[in-house]
């Protein structure tokens, strides 16, 4: 059953140096606002999780939080290089990062099989890649009717799963809509789970891709409107584009990051 | 790099993109000068193409173009929105999708792509955004439509890391792996098209864009270049092709 | 890229006999219009699949269409027993009727795998149960990473889908909301598809759990008002909870059957 | 069959079967008397409990009971609608469950169900309709709850199918299946109620319902059963509990 509860106040309830933390998003509803509070608590050697991790997830890393990184793309959409992930994995700054590194459709089908409580999942995939020779979580199966050879994948369970969605009712129950990504998936195949909204409504209306995780799947939601930027919650703010491309600098110098992350510790900037 | 007539050598590359796809074709469609390519042919030959964007979009019909694949135009104007375990699931990996788009930061001889490191995956000289859609792209769509910029680190003898699979090592090794989608059929760089040869697989200039010589397309090209016999020239972006897509890109 | 068409024209194109045939719905959107022309077209040898086959594979066996049944659950929803299935499978009338039979969880499993392409799905079943012993469509799978063993069934990739839905648009793309069962992975799975559809309309509008079928992974469109009575169209139509009831003693007995049939073929009833 | 008070042995056991389900559960609901059992609950003691129906119905609270699994009235009033496939993988296989109620033709003293066939699988005398969500029930969710008529043809020495496991062959066979859910926990029958002894797994008689006798129950067994040293008398339908499930059955 979800409890209502202050951001800084849920993360230090649920977020534990060494846990294994999604903080999922595709595009979409990217919960900047939870990424920055686990900096600013100074969480240490996270397993983070993401099929895309972008801007949060580069500043996470430049803030040493993570020891390693699950992912299927990691780059700032539209932009370019997360600077701060390719310091990490090129020179081991500010600290070594070990990467388990997949397809998309690799790590969706992780995702699924983790929220659908199996140990693994099967896809058509990496048939004739190197990604294959290189990450151990990419193994051979064979169907048991027709033989053919397809890719196994084990399930993701993080400690922590953490989303933005537009909107909690009274009980509790969260609803999101638009590019829904993983969230659900996110949700369900975490130990916990937090989510930042926009609004406390009545009631929910039907809406496109309209997803509703019950209250008893949750265990914190934290009222923080605007909590996605730089990313967005559709129907209640745009992705700021800019934000995207002002990051780029920022993370390319080591010295521009640092002054960043001083002022958002401060709470200066996010 | 701006032709005499007028066009840049990226809007000849978009251009010729745009063509590759056919009316009515359902397309997997990547963000930049994929997206731009298949929004421009919903725009002139192909008013039926269906763009599917990896983010849950079916039939996407954005009015500008996406600054990012989960743009909120996307799914305002698609037909149908779905999570992204099925859109990989039910839609590419459920054999759906005849035309994939793909760029890539490097590819070899057979159309093999990398976008995962330079150097060695351990100690990479330049560490790159990685997979993505791509592998399964290239592996389960119809046919896949390569766009980089040409130059002897983007074609390159030999690639470091094969992120998607193009041909392989050529001849039948797409069969052998029994992949479902015939792979890259066409590449498209700034300066021309190149196309598999259909037995050995090996890419062979096949058309240079409008003032390139088939040596410059060789002198960029990271390996000895097959030339067709019957080498094309691309015919030039038209004026309408042209306006439209300077309307798209806004 | 689908066709409107009339009912009569869109099962003749696409179901012939010896198809595996698919009908489905779970208890809503049933095509109880298309099974009863598959019976006045006189269709013979079709595999029939359906998670829940009710009143209309009952009068589709008893009338002869069926030589075998994938399926998870038999029965008169509320009422009981389907007896044509029955006399079907015990006495072997009007001829002997193979079945394939699963759990839901294992059914479902099969249409999501036919939907995504994979030869076979997996999922934690059967376990103890003497469904493994009697079904050869279940098979162990070790789990690669873990060593741990689940259960794998074959994908459902039928001949013909069919379903009921509650809208189409104008291009032929389908709506339906409310429980949505397996309606999306019986069109995804199946090489060819018929969806009848209450009425046509300009656009839709969001709904809870609204699934829209693109145009092109459809054949046939059927405008068929009313066409999955006596199950029902939500927010078109009730579900007919005496024509169920009144279903018992008419498929009690052959003769009682042999005279709805006849009426039926007739166009006198439904 | 109607005792002095006004209620029937049908509305005992779903009165029981009711008072099994504690609140804030999540509990996956059949239709017929397990339905009814879930709704009185919800009006009762459980007011947060969770009622999921297997077509998808996530938090349904209808106002009157449904006829079938899928009844417009389900999906009207729940927290969440979903597909079939998604109920059974995301929710049911998840382990999101805390009690499950399931009814049978058949149980054997280890509370293994049959609701298959009576006879032979391939020639079978009476053919029953089969599954449904009930072996997945039975192995994954936390708790079951078996409701069915007492009865020496329903109560039996060896069931024709296992359709869905209880205690297999009692003891640890369950650890040893690694199944997650800890199986049928309470058997409600019309004529008491029945607890699997905690070391055995075989099923013991622990109530029985107000003007039965242990031996009437024993009678209408099909196998030599155990009695609880401590049985207990089930406390009767009160006034409250009569009057709410007659105007949900209204």
């Amino acid at each position: 059953m979800s409890r209502f509860a202050g951001l800084a106040e849920a993360v230090a309830a649920h977020v534990g140096d060494g846990d294994t933390v999604a903080v999922e998003g595709f595009t979409h509803l990217i919960s900047f606002a939870a990424g920055h509070e686990i900096i600013r608590q100074g969480r240490r050697d996270l397993t983070l999780v993401r099929m895309t991790p972008d801007v949060v997830y580069d500043q996470m890393i430049g803030a040493g939080c993570a020891r390693k990184l699950v992912f299927s793309w990691g780059g700032n959409p539209g932009v370019g290089s997360l600077h701060r992930f390719r310091d990490a994995v090129e020179n081991g700054w500010p600290r070594p990062l070990e990467i388990d590194e997949h397809s998309h459709a690799g790590l969706a089908e992780r995702w699924r099989a983790g929220a659908a409580g199996l140990p693994f999942g099967v896809l058509r995939g990496y048939s004739g890649t190197s990604l294959a020779d290189h990450t151990l979580t990419i193994a051979p199966i064979a169907c048991p009717f027709t033989g053919e050879e397809l890719a196994a994948v084990p399930a993701l369970n993080p400690d922590v799963g953490i989303i933005h969605a537009q909107q909690a009712d009274r009980a509790g129950n969260v609803m999101l809509w638009g590019i829904s990504g993983v969230q659900k998936e996110c949700v369900l195949s975490s130990r916990r789970s937090i989510v930042t909204v926009e609004e406390v409504v009545d009631s929910f209306e039907p809406r496109v891709n309209g997803v509703v995780l019950p209250s008893w799947t949750i265990d914190a939601v934290c009222v923080v409107p605007g909590g996605a930027h730089p990313s967005y919650a559709h129907d209640f703010s745009e992705r700021d584009n800019d934000y995207y491309a002002a990051w780029d600098p920022i993370s390319r110098d080591r010295r521009a990051f640092e002054a960043w992350l001083g002022g958002m510790r401060d709470g200066v900037a996010a | 790099m701006t032709a005499a007539n007028g066009w840049t050598a990226d809007e000849m590359m978009t251009v010729a993109a745009a063509r590759a796809l056919p009316d009515r074709a359902v397309c997997f469609v990547g963000i930049g000068l994929p997206s731009s390519a298949a929004n421009l042919a919903r725009r002139m030959h192909a008013p039926d193409a269906v763009l599917i964007y990896e983010s849950g979009c079916i039939g996407a019909k954005p009015g500008t173009l996406p600054s990012s694949i989960g743009d909120g135009v996307l799914s305002d104007t698609a037909d149908a929105v779905i999570g992204v375990p099925e859109i990989f699931a039910y839609w590419l990996q459920g054999g759906r999708i005849d035309v994939g788009f793909l760029g890539a930061a490097q590819i070899d001889r057979f159309a093999n792509i990398n976008t995962t490191v330079i150097g060695g995956y351990q100690a990479p000289k330049v560490r790159l955004p990685g997979a993505g859609g791509a592998p399964e792209i290239a592996a389960n769509c119809g046919e896949v439509v390569i766009t980089l910029r040409h130059g002897r680190r983007s074609l390159v003898e030999e690639i470091d890391f094969i992120t998607s699979l193009g041909h392989g090592d050529g001849g039948d090794h797409r069969e052998r792996l029994r992949l479902r989608g015939r792979g890259p059929g066409t590449v498209i760089t700034d300066l021309g098209v190149l196309q598999p040869d259909p037995e050995t697989k090996e890419l062979t200039l096949t058309s240079v864009h409008p003032g390139v010589e088939a040596a410059d397309v060789a002198a960029e090209t990271g390996w000895d270049l097959r030339v067709a016999p019957d080498l094309d020239v691309t015919p030039p972006p038209s004026d309408e092709e042209l306006s439209v897509l300077r309307e798209l890109q806004g």
